[in-house]
């Protein structure tokens, strides 16, 4: 049973069934088995059902705009290293209307953890096609079934050398939490898919039907081979690879200006903004 | 009195950016007043490029149109500000005719004919500093100095050259019997600052004690981010180019969120994507500064000319309605101090806060004996004790809660949606009115703060502007008075809340003339709707350039006399 | 005269909207006059969610808050709820106790139970609505038919089984001897329209010649993407959910230039994103139409509930300043016309045209005798010579040049950079000048196209309001007859350029009184701005819930006997 | 000698030598040797230098925001499907600003050409770092040289199934040519990066560390292949390769909505009108 991160007050909107439920009791045991204090988590969201989830645990919560988690959770890495930040949200909001931050979030290669709470569909607008959705895929505003392509995080990711890239699924507990605990831990940029049903909108990926396709990556997979984890990740289909893809560990953003932000100055103390008004001054004589 | 208006012309990337910063810092170091405004297009080569440098022995509060040096490094300046020459105006360069009227005295100078003579053309612009300096009687030793500092690190070699060149156009303006002809009085050892927007709107964050800073480069605000950048490894500034400015803006609510005194910089196109962040902010109650330094539009429009025209788009940005202030310095110096006023302000009510700049004021340099910052950076005390579980939100009498950084004690929550006392989400209709109230009860306060327009009374009319232009209606101002009118002047920094009591004195105004950089008057509109006053007499210049002094004295005229 | 008004609450996924749609039609269908308003929160399951849905012989602009049935799917509608309902109302379904006051009757119902019974739980919503239909004496015929259109499809067990559950709802509703207890008149066989905003903003796209529409979802605008893509294999039009807002309204635009009437929906929220694409338009004169769909902010604020905040943002929206056209529809009749018009106006002066729609207006439905639509769509004709080559954004004196489509005899260029009138960019500022100057004169054209507010003269006071709330605002009007006094209205559908003479107008009206929902009342800052005129008495609601008719008549009478 | 699409009357505003013009000249003479006229061509570019190109020939051009050339291109080839649309623009506009609309593009498969002068630097704003700029290139936004890993664009785009991606090299005329006439021909999604040295603010990819790298995929190579294609665009440094490395041909969007709007009913004509409504509304009696 977890104790620190419960948050009982508040009252959880989601639909009885629905994938978040797991995400978030395995957060939540992550977290505390882990050894954090709800104090040094910060949770960063965006707009749509699983960008609720930080609201349903006990933590520092930034529940900002749809699409706008990345670069929020980026920022508050940069200024306050100390603190572990995960920016949590669903499909829509990382990889559609988010799409460029995420792209060059992994470039930067900050210490954060990003979960997408992956149901293939937009769940608190009712049902309209993801990024993620089946091509054919058909809702009320695409009755002729999506026409796209469905974007592939992981490929993406790895193609762009991100630190570290995993597939979860929602329907297993422990499995999830195992790769969670590898992410959060993970320094750098650290990106976890999370398989998600959506019980109420998405009728194609149901639980059986991620169940009858899921599988674990074994151990003959190198997570540091960037051109065998790219080929991992193009599987889909009838079977589909859980876990830890790729691994490119490499100096975080913070790390890089770890040194820099050691300088910085108190200019709320009069002496040093004298100091500093002076020195700044006499530049422009 | 001497006071000498000179125009540097030739095309992109012939040099005359560093022309005028020579120039400039100069004769700043020289003790004289330097009043620079800065002339470019939209491209890095070719073109047509110029600056309006103007000194002399008294602070200089605008650009004139009337030259009396014109230095061509091309013939097409040449041909487009000819006219522009005063008569018994000096021109030189690449020039077309020898002479010109009966008074302007034109001289041909091969400046990159010279340069090519010492190695290589791009000396050339030294060849047209030095000239300038000799017509203007100044001994080359500050200039050498400069040299030193400026090319030192390029090598000796460089610097030599680079004198030489400088001494070159001395020597050619003296054989012309030019030297001194527009001569400024002895050096005045007065230390002098010599400081450009751009410049002042980066110090103020810097002094402010801003260490966030994310952007996306876009003219003309992009100074404030090389700025920054400047001193980032200096003073440890976290310095972030965005991947977009939704990216900046979200970055810089992420980090005060974090702690941080965060601002971002933009111009209108910019703003126009950081919309929903700044709602963000205010739904948040997370304090932000954002600059928006203003260009002509719609959309790209002229990226690297002047506007005023984002007043009212700020005022009213993104849905729905909160509170914010808008402020709009008048001159690099009051730029640091209401950078620092807005980080002050912005936390202390826990709001947004939007400085408008322009390119006028971005790129200009002004001249200052005292430059003073008043304004010192100053953080509401974050509460000693608060009860938990920690109301983020608590509904305080004056709409401003607690408000505290994560990481410590208490958990800190805050969404975007609406929020009960805790920041947790609600749907709780009664807590939505109570909250949308807190928010905006603050704007009464927040308009306390808010201070009166400078005023210089005057019986035949009042010039009423804000922002950039408040130096150029001074200067306005001063010439009419030459001319036995008594012109007054309303001139507003700060913009939005306004602050109480206009009403009573715009009513009183003998005729009051709204000068704007924008086509349909904005400071008229926003002053109708807060004072019902009408304001029908209005100079609106919206063609890319500033207001320089002849021209709006006429069009004040012009104006007074319809 | 018969005028009923209901409430059918519970969780999100109980069904409620299912029996408001088929109670809607069915009454309407019947004969009656239907009117329905949905209330619900930003989730799928659980919370609370309900219709208030009046009924009667005349045709209804509003909703009421006194209830004369309650029906509880759920406990939390019943204590929410309970007394709303007026003395002699009916409650029935999950209730808390029997008996409450001394008249209000309340019946325990177990829809759920009932609906076991036949199977699923899944027909508790039918045992409701045929409880509902009982009461008001409506015969089950045109509900039967009702049912086999709607679940046909799912085979004939399904209808039967909800036959049976409608017809169960019905028995229980007579054993408690409550049948026909509010009894409509006779069935009227006059077809009666019902439509909601958002299905009447896609209609006037689709009459509009509209064929592409790209959209990013967001609540409320969904309803118009979800309209037109119903519609698109039928009549081939082009409709793409855009990766964001910025793609979507981009989307439209290179729709536009490329020859198609195009259109996007969003919220606020989204159109922060979209302000940079509207000065596009603006820039490349290409005509857009963009749906603003108004939700209470700042920010994500509440995404389900109703607003008119973005008044004001909506005609300032993007840097610098160029025309466009505002309009607010007051119904769904009305959002028919309106999209129509916009596009012929956008189009003719090759400007944005803005629709601010909102939650009320968006997800409310009304029924008509009369659907009229009045408007055509009409596209002015392309010029039949033009010169060669082509110049795209020729100076002519009204500021509207001949507009081309790629892809014929003539190249067509467009620049969001100032450009000449060919369409290639330029740093002239003479043109520049000449540019804005021809963009800025159409507007007024346009103002005279703008129509005059909807005027009802009244000696008491006058209700100023704007959009969705014309209907309360009538129904107001007449409640306040009834009591006596005389209240005019002046209600605003065309917002921005406001058409002349409202001056004289405004200065002579008895008490105005500014209704708007939300906290500062942008229609009267607008007004004032235009007037010079006060509108110190002002009824502001900000919750995110619409006026309703008794409360609305409260705070008139209350603002007027301060 | 290209005739067509010579544009004489404008003049254009970029630096002498830079690798613009040899884009300029190809893309000319490759609309010239395929057939174009200026009239069935739209260019449409954001803004930047690169964006100015199609100013600079004579066709139908759409100059919009910076950042926001796809979109606009998308609508233009979806209602009008006969035009050769081409967006052009820099790899600042394209993978920066507009780095959203580009993965997204990809999975709509328009047939459109996008042309992306990648010349490692924001040349218009004077020389910041891009999305492409090596880590470590120092601006004066980036003193102390960009912390950020460069973006891939080939990478990314074969991740995603992209139809058609390559890299061309400014420098070099008659190879950007074949390259050029490859993805305009190609039917769907076609990238073409080409490397553009700018010699005003890139001084570390200048036209003789490219000449120095650059050569062209072999016959060897499988450009059916997406492993192999993946592999081969992260090959930079020492060789860079050019030329087509992935195709992947699909259906079109136009093509899977060429049938539907075949229906597009002409409203202007009052008859039509008035069916139409009628049709409607009985649906909301
Ligand atoms: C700028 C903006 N556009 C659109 C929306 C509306 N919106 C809210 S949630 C959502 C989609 C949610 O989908 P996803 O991110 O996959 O989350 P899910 O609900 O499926 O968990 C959208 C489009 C918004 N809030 N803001
Ligand atoms: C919304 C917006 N942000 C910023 C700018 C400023 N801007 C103009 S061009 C440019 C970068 C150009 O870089 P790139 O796209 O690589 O083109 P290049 O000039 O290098 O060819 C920027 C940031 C703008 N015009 N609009
Ligand atoms: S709509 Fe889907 S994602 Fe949202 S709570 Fe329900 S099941 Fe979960
Ligand atoms: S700045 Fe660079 S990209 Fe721009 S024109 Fe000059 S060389 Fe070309
Ligand atoms: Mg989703
Ligand atoms: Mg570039």
């Amino acid at each position: 049973m977890t104790r620190d991160f419960d948050n009982p007050q508040v009252e959880i909107a989601w639909c009885p069934g629905c994938g978040n439920f797991g995400i978030l009791r395995a957060l939540k045991e992550t977290l505390e088995e882990l050894g954090y204090k709800p104090q040094q988590v910060v949770l960063v969201s965006g707009i749509g059902q699983a960008a609720k989830t930080p609201h349903y645990l006990k933590a520092n919560v930034f529940n900002g705009l749809h699409g706008r988690s990345i670069p929020v959770a980026f920022a508050i890495k940069a200024t306050r290293p100390e603190l572990c930040v995960i920016a949590e949200s669903g499909d829509g909001c990382m990889y559609g209307e988010g799409g460029n931050h995420f792209l060059h979030a992994i470039r930067r290669n900050p210490d954060i953890t990003v979960l997408v709470h992956n149901n293939q569909v937009y769940g608190l607008t009712k049902g309209q096609a993801s990024p993620t959705s089946e091509e054919g895929f058909t809702t009320k505003a695409q009755p002729w079934g999506n026409l796209a392509h469905p974007l592939n995080p992981l490929s993406l990711a790895i193609s762009q050398g991100a630190s570290f890239v995993a597939r979860a699924f929602a329907g297993d507990i422990e499995g999830l939490k195992g790769i969670l605990k590898r992410a959060i831990t993970f320094r750098g940029f650290a990106l976890v898919d999370i398989l998600q049903p959506c019980v109420t909108f998405n009728r194609v990926n149901t639980y059986s039907w991620y169940q009858e396709r899921v599988y674990y990556l074994g151990d003959d997979h190198n997570p540091h081979d960037q051109i065998a984890a790219f080929e991992r990740s193009l599987e889909w289909g009838n079977r589909i690879p859980l876990g830890v893809f790729y691994m490119n560990p490499k100096p975080t953003y913070e790390e890089k200006i770890r040194e820099r932000t050691l300088r910085q100055r108190n200019v709320f103390d009069t002496e040093v903004f004298t100091t500093i008004l002076q020195k700044e001054l006499s530049r422009f004589l | 009195m001497a006071d000498y208006s000179m125009m540097i012309g030739g095309a992109a990337g012939q040099g005359v950016q560093t022309v005028s910063e020579t120039l400039s810092t100069i004769l700043t170091r020289s003790g004289y007043y330097v009043f620079s405004i800065e002339s470019y297009e939209s491209r890095i080569r070719g073109g047509h490029t110029f600056t309006l440098l103007r000194v002399g022995e008294k602070q200089l509060l605008g650009a004139r149109r009337s030259l009396d040096v014109l230095v061509c490094l091309n013939e097409e300046t040449y041909e487009r500000h000819i006219h522009k020459v005063h008569p018994k105006g000096i021109v030189f360069g690449k020039v077309k005719d020898q002479l010109r009227g009966e008074d302007i005295r034109v001289f041909s100078m091969d400046f990159e004919g010279e340069a090519l003579q010492l190695g290589n053309k791009i000396f050339a612009n030294m060849v047209a500093t030095g000239a300038v300096l000799a017509i203007l009687g100044i001994p080359l030793q500050k200039a050498q100095e400069y040299l030193q500092e400026a090319f030192g690190k390029k090598g000796t070699e460089i610097v030599a050259k680079n004198e030489e060149a400088l001494k070159r156009g001395a020597e050619i303006v003296a054989n012309f019997g030019l030297e001194g002809k527009y001569p400024l009085p002895p050096y005045d050892p007065t230390p002098r600052y010599l400081v450009s927007g751009n410049e002042a709107l980066g110090l103020g964050a810097l002094l402010a004690g801003c260490t966030f800073y994310s952007a996306y480069p876009m003219t003309p605000s992009t100074g404030i981010l090389n700025f920054l950048a400047s001193r980032a490894q200096e003073y440890g500034l976290v310095i972030e180019q965005a991947e977009d400015e939704i990216a900046a803006i979200n970055m810089a609510i992420g980090a005060s969120y974090a702690g941080a005194r965060a601002m971002t910089g933009t111009s209108g196109g910019g703003f126009c994507l950081m919309c929903e962040g700044l709602g963000l902010a205010a739904m948040t109650e997370t304090p932000i500064v954002v600059v928006d330094a203003q260009r002509p539009g719609p959309s790209t429009g002229l990226p690297t000319r002047t506007a005023q025209g984002d007043l009212l788009f700020v005022i009213h940005a993104s849905h729905d309605e909160f509170p914010r202030f808008v402020f709009a310095p008048k001159d690099p110096e009051e730029a640091v101090n209401t950078v620092i006023r807005a980080f002050n302000l912005a936390e202390k009510y826990q709001v947004p806060a939007i400085i408008l700049s322009d390119q006028y004021l971005a790129d200009t340099k002004w001249s200052y004996d005292v430059f003073s910052v008043q304004e010192r950076p100053e953080r509401p005390l974050l509460p000693n004790k608060v009860p938990k579980p920690y109301k983020r939100y608590a509904l305080f009498p004056d709409g401003v809660s607690p408000r505290l950084f994560p990481g410590d004690e208490h958990l800190v929550v805050a969404d975007s949606d609406e929020h009960d006392e805790f920041g947790h989400l609600t749907e709780n209709l009664l807590i939505r009115k109570a909250m949308q109230e807190k928010r905006m009860k603050k704007l009464e306060l927040m308009r306390q703060e808010m201070r009166f327009p400078f005023f210089i009374p005057g019986k035949d009319a009042t010039l009423l502007g804000w922002g950039s232009t408040w130096g150029v209606l001074l200067e306005t101002r001063r010439e009419l008075q030459k001319k036995g009118k008594e012109i007054g002047i309303l001139h507003f920094s700060d913009l939005y809340p306004l602050p109480r009591g206009l009403q009573e004195l715009l009513a009183g105004l003998p005729t009051p003339v709204v000068v704007e950089h924008n086509f349909t008057g904005q400071l008229a509109m926003l002053l109708s709707r807060e004072t019902l006053l009408a304001f029908p007499k209005r100079i609106c210049r919206y063609d890319g350039l500033p207001f320089l002094v002849e021209e709006l004295t006429e069009k004040v005229e012009e104006v007074l006399s319809t």
